[in-house]
């Protein structure tokens, strides 16, 4: 069990560090989708070796949710902006170097949790970390609406994957909400989102600078 | 509420405080517990001598003040104005902290909304504004220094605070006093924290500027003597010196002010400036004589400066009633604009002449015995055998006379332009006398003025009593028989009700001589002025040409703006159309401290600006770097 | 039961009015928010009477200090809902009223339920509910103001999760899969023997992500821009009790982490937060120029306070920390609801453009003063009296620095604040602005709040004062 | 009680009779010293006899203090001449009150005066009140330090008291604190006073008068009035410095003897004080208004030496 979910977790910091390099949005959910199977799988590995069947309906819902209903939302969002952002001269080098640098804060920061307890999943803690930190840096990075929301389903994929490493999966009717409230905030964010289209012509942040001072 | 019913209110409210607080004076101890009022901690009042002798004052203060109001039809702000005095009143009683904070803000807020009264003229906005501000900045101070009193000696009874200050360190009794010291002296207008006390007592409506400057100024006071000598119990002399050079700065920079400002109103409130300052050399000579273990000069000390804040309080009371009276009849604030009102006003002429005299410290009015009694104090300050303390003391003394010097000036220069020669203007000329209200009251702050002159030795003895009691010695050996006030021992003696009958005496003398050996009549005649004829008020002396000496002796500390425009004809230039003179003093304290620091503020408020940029990743950003410092903190 | 009652009420109102229109609607809100009210009060009496009450199996508990926000979200409620129907047309449909009970309901939710998981979903319901309310007038500006309102707050909110999912992974390791393993009772009860040092990193990432919620500096930047988009009866929920809901999760961790690491470690991060806020605040209450974005900022100034409350600690600080919570949801709340109608009035919130409104609208004018004043930490009003409180404690605890610097940044602020309230309420009216009658019937909840607030500041309401020491008690039994 | 009333009688009579011929007398060595014959010694009482035959012209633009002044201005010169010491060590108003109250006795003079130069609405009077009032200002540190000098060492500020301290133990006169005192002290009564260097007593040229030009609207018996009791205070000022500085020569209670040798003492001081006091005006001339305040300063520094010698050298 140690061996798969610590390299399912090494898998999906992989993923998390091609989305930083991916700079086409369809690539990016692509890339997300596959994150979301990996932590998917996760969810099933840990079940099954723990026995615990709630598991693996969490991974079932997590397929059918973040893996399927979410892209697909988001690919709405998406829809009407170019593929490739047309900045000339952007390159993702640096965000992967900041990247780097934030999975060694990563271990540093879980220490005192992989050094609390003796977890046969305990590796892939700072790992799951790592991918919800790169998820933040996505958010505070993005461009648009889009990269936005983008990061945040990543930062909240890292956290689930931390839970599943770190607690086996929190409660059921934890579980239930947070599913709910990621559902809601996609779909809220898809509602804003189109009204700014609508009024702003554009999904870049930049115009949202109005309110200051 | 109609003026009628606040005066009424106000009147009785003050006659019972002062009644309560002649009784707390003359030893009566009462105390009052309201556990359910005022959270937390619950209202407690006490009366000691201490605050019984502040609690007169207010009361005494309130009575005429009230009065004048009732003559004031029109006159916004009642229940401010009863909500002031009721303030004012538990100031003094408070026994906890939480009540004297409770009422010292409450106190606040009231005059803030009387200074806010004509709100309609940017002036009494802005001025109510400083005002404000200034007295927030000494609650704080108030605040800190109450709520570590509070947490060093575990109580924030005031009675714990007077049984325990042997327990403070030196240094946590230092800090406390600091910040007490510069929060009562926000509020009693010492040099430099006295800058809103001359925009905001012209703001005001007089009878309010009247309180405030007779009662709530002196609660400063009330507030210093508590903590320098009852909270923090004996503190090193330094203590001593810092409040008698602050003392001696602020009466000195408040007579310098009042000399030169062309604002009736606002030469009155920089004379109050003065007058605290008088009253803390008294007291910091007070704390000198403690710390050198002298404490019948202490008591002496004490007293004198008690004495000074009860006259102080009688005549600008009176000057500030006067000058309300006369504003309200010449229509302007404006020295320049008034003259010739003593034919006009002759009731509220013979009040401000009695005030002015009484501020001017002149025999044998009231404000004469203060200085006097504060005078022999500080002579006998060879009794400390520490050199560099005489030295201040010596200072103190020469400020003091220099004060008292300007401070004639000042109100010959006041008396003289506003009520004498002719009118200046218009409505000068056809000012009309204040009613029956008005003149009531100033004359019942008149009467108090000659009366606290001529009775010293009945006052005196009273307040050693007070000074006795808060200092924790014994009382003294009756200081005065009915004649004569005596000090430490055959220092020295003054005798008012002698002088003042040898002085009536000496007027009936050439009066009765002259009209023995009939000495002819006297005819009408115009001013002499070297053959013109023709004199108009053009010609007359200004207020501020009466200044101008002063202004070119004291110019470095005036440092005033000067401007000179002349206006020549376009064909030569030996024909002035139009000349305009301004010689303005500089208000060094505004333009080198406050501006200053309040432009660092401005300047720091607008770069904190820039945070919020309007970027929402910039906001995020502020989210990753709180989290990533507090995690390296952790 | 009562408790399951205090939220069926509004989620009902909520489900009623999506569908009800004209009067059915106003009677429907109307019945909501009295409802509301009195089971708010049922659930205090109840508390006050048995210390707790419970309901589904303990997933919902109120104690002392539950049933303390449960009273200012309600009255807050009452107060926001009274003013609503001036503000948004109530019986014409739309998603308003519903998400208004909504929102109460999440924050309702949020304090009552006896479980971390839950109250972490609930506390990101309540962002969710409110998104719209924010956007309810659909300007540019309020578009812009939700989207950061959304994207800030569900990152935040996120970052409180990887601490709720450290919390439960130390309990885990230490007791196993105990049952009720994330209940604050449970918590309480275990958290002297849980690992410090885990505790210690998840309470940072509960205190970024809920101190986002409560509008702590530096995470409160998207405050100003909600609280001033939102219309006025939104922007009294938000800044009146959705901020306290953020600082009462910090409240309740900090309870629980300073059972395992001791005090001085959660403080520390507090008391920096705090004076972060108060000075962000003093900063831009400076000189402000939009009296709503003012309000704003002047709530993460009073979070700050009650931020530095909960850090002092003891009795006065938690006391006065609550106390002011409270104080502050009155006076604010009375603030933006007048705000809304002084906006009304002059077309703008722009304090520039407001000017004679004493004159102009007599009631709302001198109510906007005084409750100005209130908020300036003045007596005869509560605030003072909580501030001291709070202050009482930084000096008794040991934090005589902070305390202080949190006092002079008061009086930047107070400054600030006492300029744009002379700016706005006297002066020459504009000339396009007529004097205006005012109903007296509008203006009685608003008296009523102020009422309450002078005797938060003079004389306790009987029980007042035993149920702040029961709340204060409910954290440290 | 009798000889108590005889006394004070006395005092009274030697100051109010006294002092126009201390002013006779001044001018008449002034007029001397620079070469000219003069008027008699005696001649004030004829100018002063004169001007109370006079009819008074009363500006039109004046109030009652115009009328009120000149005698309140002799009242507190008479009044003060009872509180000094001139030929009994205790006069008989000692017991009320010290040098503080005699000099704001004098200030009491002075801010009716000064009022009384406003009150014609003339640019002179209010010219001359203005600097009279700067001068008295200025003055006034001076006199309290110089006496806080002598009461410092005398261990009281009575004046009486002072002068028996000082008569009793003629080694404390002979100590550069008291000189300097003195020194001071006699520039701050030659400011007081209006003497040169302060100002010129005898001028008439309008823009360099104080004193004069704030009295210009007196006239008649009111002239008389001010000019008797400036001749007053001119005699108690050098009474002052005579008695308090010298104090040789002053019983201490009243006798029929005793005051006969009290009144040749004082009149022999007197006569070296005023030919000395001649000779400075004859030789200085008139300083510039505003250099004034440096000849107070200078006084008041010399005072502040003094007291600062004694405390430093006890």
């Amino acid at each position: 069990m140690t061996a798969l979910a610590n390299l399912l977790a090494f898998l999906g910091l992989v993923v998390t560090l091609l989305i930083v390099w991916r700079q086409s949005w369809r690539g990016r959910l692509r890339l997300f989708a596959l994150q979301s199977l990996l932590l998917a799988a996760l969810a099933a590995v840990i079940g099954l070796f723990t026995g615990k069947a709630g598991l693996l309906a969490v991974a079932g819902i997590v397929v059918a949710l973040k893996a399927w209903l979410i892209p697909r939302v988001l690919s709405r969002i998406a829809a009407g902006t170019p593929p490739r952002p047309a900045i000339p001269g952007r390159s993702s080098g640096m965000a992967l170097l900041v990247a780097g640098a934030l999975v060694v804060v990563a271990y540093v920061v879980m220490l005192p949790v992989t050094r609390a307890g003796d977890l046969p999943t305990e590796g892939g803690i700072p790992l799951a970390f790592a991918i919800a930190l790169i998820g933040l840096l996505v958010t505070v990075t993005g461009r648009d609406a889009l990269g936005h929301t983008l990061g945040f389903l990543m930062l909240e994929n890292g956290i689930f994957g931390l839970a599943l490493l770190a607690t086996y999966g929190l409660p059921g009717i934890v579980e239930a909400g947070v599913f709910l409230d990621v559902l809601a905030i996609v779909l809220l964010m898809e509602g804003v989102v189109l009204e700014i289209r609508r009024e702003h012509d554009s999904i870049e942040v930049d115009r949202l600078r109005e309110l200051r001072g | 509420m109609s003026a009628t019913v606040t005066a009424a209110a106000g009147a009785a409210l003050g006659l019972v405080a002062a009644a309560a607080g002649v009784a707390g004076v003359l030893g009566v101890e009462w105390s009052l517990r309201v556990p359910w009022l005022v959270p937390p901690g619950g209202l407690e009042l006490t009366l000691d001598p201490l605050g019984g002798f502040f609690l007169a004052l207010v009361g005494t203060t309130a009575v005429p003040a009230s009065i004048h109001a009732g003559g004031q039809r029109g006159e916004r702000g009642g229940a401010a104005f009863l909500a002031f005095v009721a303030a004012m009143a538990a100031v003094p009683l408070a026994g906890n902290a939480i009540t004297f904070l409770l009422a010292w803000e409450l106190m606040s807020v009231a005059s803030y909304v009387l200074v806010l009264g004509a709100r309609d003229s940017r002036e009494s906005l802005s001025a109510a504004w400083v005002y404000f501000v200034m007295t927030h900045a000494g609650l704080a101070c108030l605040l800190a220094a109450m709520l570590l009193l509070g947490s060093w000696t575990d109580s924030l009874r005031f009675a714990d605070w007077s049984a325990a200050p042997s327990a403070l360190s030196p240094g946590a009794g230092t800090l406390a006093f600091v910040l007490l010291a510069l929060g009562f002296g926000a509020k009693a207008g010492v040099i430099p924290l006295h800058v809103w006390l001359p925009m905001a007592h012209p703001a005001a409506p007089s009878h309010v500027s009247a309180l405030m400057s007779g009662a709530m100024v002196k609660l400063g006071i009330y507030g210093l003597l508590r903590a320098g000598l009852d909270w923090l119990g004996p503190g090193p002399a330094w203590w001593g010196v810092a409040v008698m050079l602050a003392g001696t700065a602020s009466a000195l920079v408040g007579v310098l002010y009042a000399l030169v400002d062309r604002d009736l109103k606002r030469v009155l409130a920089f004379s109050t400036i003065e007058n605290v300052g008088i009253v803390l050399v008294a007291v910091g000579a007070c704390m000198v004589f403690r710390a050198s273990g002298l404490e019948a000069l202490a008591v002496l000390s004490l007293a004198a400066g008690l004495y000074h804040a009860l006259n102080h309080a009688a005549f600008k009371a009176l000057l500030f009633l006067g000058a309300g009276a006369v504003v309200r009849a010449a229509g302007t604030r404006n020295l320049e604009s008034m003259g010739g009102l003593v034919r006009r006003m002759p009731w509220t002429a013979a009040a401000f002449l009695t005030g002015s005299v009484a501020i001017a410290a002149l025999p044998p009015l009231n404000g004469f015995v203060s200085e006097w009694l504060t005078f022999q104090a500080l002579l006998q300050m060879l009794e400390i055998p520490r050199p560099e303390l005489n030295l201040v003391f010596a200072l103190g003394i020469a400020g003091l006379a220099l004060t008292g010097g300007l401070a004639v000036a000042c109100f010959v220069r006041a008396f003289g332009i506003v009520f004498l020669a002719l009118p200046r203007s218009d409505q000068a000329a056809a000012a009309r006398e204040a009613g029956i209200a008005p003149r009531a009251a100033m004359g019942l702050l008149a009467a108090a003025c000659v009366a606290l002159g001529l009775a010293p030795t009945l006052v005196l003895p009273a307040l050693a009593g007070v000074a006795s009691a808060v200092l924790g010695t014994p009382a003294l050996d009756a200081p005065a028989d009915w004649l004569t006030v005596t000090v430490s021992g055959r220092f020295g003696g003054l005798s008012t009700v002698a002088v003042a009958a040898a002085l009536g005496g000496a007027l009936l003398l050439p009066l009765a001589a002259l009209a023995l050996a009939r000495a002819p009549g006297r005819r009408p005649g115009e001013t002499w002025g070297c053959g013109r004829i023709l004199q108009t008020a053009r010609m007359e002396y200004t207020g501020t040409a009466f200044a101008h000496p002063f202004q070119r002796i004291f110019d470095f500390f005036y440092r005033p703006v000067k401007r000179l425009d002349i206006d020549v004809h376009a064909e030569s230039r030996f024909f002035v159309r139009r000349l305009a003179y301004e010689n303005r003093p500089r208000p060094i304290f505004e333009e080198w401290l406050y501006r200053p620091a309040l432009e660092a503020l401005h300047r720091a408020a607008h770069r904190a600006r820039a945070l919020q940029s309007g970027s929402a990743n910039v906001y995020l950003l502020y989210i990753v770097a709180a989290l990533l410092v507090m995690l390296v903190l952790a | 039961m009562i408790l399951v009652l205090l939220l069926a009420v509004p989620l009902v109102t909520a489900a009623v009015l999506v569908r009800a229109r004209g009067r059915a609607a106003a009677v429907a809100h109307g019945l909501g928010v009295v409802f509301t009210l009195g089971a708010a009060a049922a659930v205090a009496a109840a508390v006050a009477r048995d210390d707790s009450v419970t309901a589904v199996d303990g997933l919902l508990r109120a104690d002392a200090l539950s049933a303390w926000m449960v009273a200012l979200i309600d009255l807050v409620a009452a107060l926001a809902g009274a003013e609503a129907p001036r503000q948004a047309p109530l019986g014409a449909g739309g998603r308003f009223y519903p998400l208004l009970h909504l929102f109460t309901f999440t924050m309702l939710l949020a304090v009552t339920t006896d479980d971390v998981g839950l109250m972490w979903v609930a506390i990101e319901g309540t962002t969710l509910a409110s998104v719209f309310l924010v956007n309810f007038e659909r300007s540019r500006a309020a578009l812009e103001a939700s989207y950061k309102y959304l994207l800030i707050c569900s990152v935040g909110v996120a970052i409180a999760f990887v601490g709720t999912v450290l919390v439960y992974f130390t309990d885990v390791q230490r007791f196993g899969h105990e049952p009720h393993a994330l209940r604050w009772t449970t918590l309480l009860r275990l958290a002297p023997e849980l690992g410090p040092r885990v505790l210690e990193l998840a309470f940072v990432f509960l205190l970024v992500g809920y101190g986002t919620k409560a509008g702590l500096a530096p995470m409160h930047t998207w405050l100003p821009d909600a609280h001033s988009e939102a219309p006025a009866p939104v922007s009294a929920l938000m800044s009146g009790v959705l901020l306290g809901v953020g600082l009462y999760a910090v409240l309740r961790f900090k309870a629980v982490v300073d059972l395992a690491t001791g005090q001085a470690f959660g403080s520390r991060l507090l008391v920096g937060l705090g004076l972060a806020s108060l000075a962000v605040a003093a900063a831009f209450l400076w000189s402000p120029r939009n009296y709503k974005r003012m309000l704003a900022y002047s709530s993460v100034e009073h979070l700050g306070v009650a931020c530095l409350g909960i850090a002092f600690g003891g009795p006065w600080g938690l006391g006065g920390a609550l106390l002011h919570l409270a104080n502050h949801a009155l006076a604010k709340s009375v603030l933006f609801l007048l705000s809304g109608r002084i906006r009304a009035a002059y077309g703008s919130a722009d304090i520039g453009a407001v000017s004679g409104l004493v004159a102009v609208m007599p009631f709302t004018g001198r109510a906007f003063v005084v409750a100005m004043l209130a908020l300036m930490g003045l007596p005869p009003f509560g605030l003072f009296v909580s501030e001291v409180m709070v202050f009482r404690a930084g000096f008794e605890e040991g934090w005589g620095l902070a305390a202080a610097t949190g006092l002079g940044l008061l009086v930047v602020a107070f400054a600030g604040l006492l300029r744009a309230a002379h700016r706005m309420a006297y002066g020459a009216p504009a000339a396009s602005t007529a004097v205006r009658r005012e109903a007296w019937q509008a203006s009685l909840p608003i008296v009523a709040a102020l009422a309450l607030l002078v005797a938060t500041g003079v004389a306790w309401p009987p029980g007042l004062a035993a149920a702040l020491g029961h709340a204060v008690a409910a954290l440290a039994p | 009680m009798i000889a108590e009333v005889a006394g004070a009688l006395a005092q009274l009579v030697v100051v109010a009779g006294g002092a126009p011929l201390l002013v006779g007398v001044l001018r008449w060595l002034k007029a001397r010293l620079v070469g000219r014959r003069g008027p008699r010694p005696w001649q004030p009482y004829a100018d002063l006899a004169k001007l109370l035959r006079k009819e008074a012209v009363v500006s039109t633009t004046t109030s009652w203090i115009f009328r009120f002044t000149p005698y309140l201005l002799v009242a507190t010169t008479l009044v003060a001449a009872l509180v000094v010491p001139v030929l009994v060590s205790r006069p008989a108003l000692g017991f009320a009150g010290n040098i503080i109250l005699l000099m704001y006795l004098f200030m009491l003079g002075t801010f009716f005066l000064a009022l009384a130069g406003l009150d014609a609405g003339s640019a002179f009077g209010g010219m001359g009140s203005s600097r009279e009032v700067a001068v008295a200002a200025l003055a006034e540190p001076t006199v309290v330090v110089a006496v806080l000098a002598l009461a410092l060492r005398a261990g009281t500020i009575d004046l009486g008291g002072v002068v028996e301290r000082f008569a009793g133990d003629p080694l404390l006169v002979a100590n550069p604190a008291h000189l300097l005192a003195f020194a001071a002290f006699f520039i701050v009564m030659m400011a007081e006073t209006g003497r040169l260097p302060v100002d010129n007593p005898a001028t008439h040229l309008e823009l360099t008068m104080i004193h004069e030009a704030m009295v210009l609207e007196y006239s008649g018996r009111y002239l008389a009035l001010v000019e008797w009791a400036s001749a007053m205070k001119l005699f108690l000022f050098l009474t002052l410095l005579a008695n308090l500085f010298f104090p040789w020569g002053v019983p201490a209670g009243p006798g029929p003897l005793a005051l006969a040798t009290a009144a040749l003492a004082i009149a022999a001081k007197l006569a070296v004080l005023t030919a000395a006091l001649a000779l400075i005006e004859t030789s200085v001339a008139k300083l510039r208004l505003f250099r004034v305040p440096e000849l107070l300063a200078g006084s008041f520094a010399l005072a502040l030496l003094s007291v600062m010698s004694v405390f430093l050298l006890r």
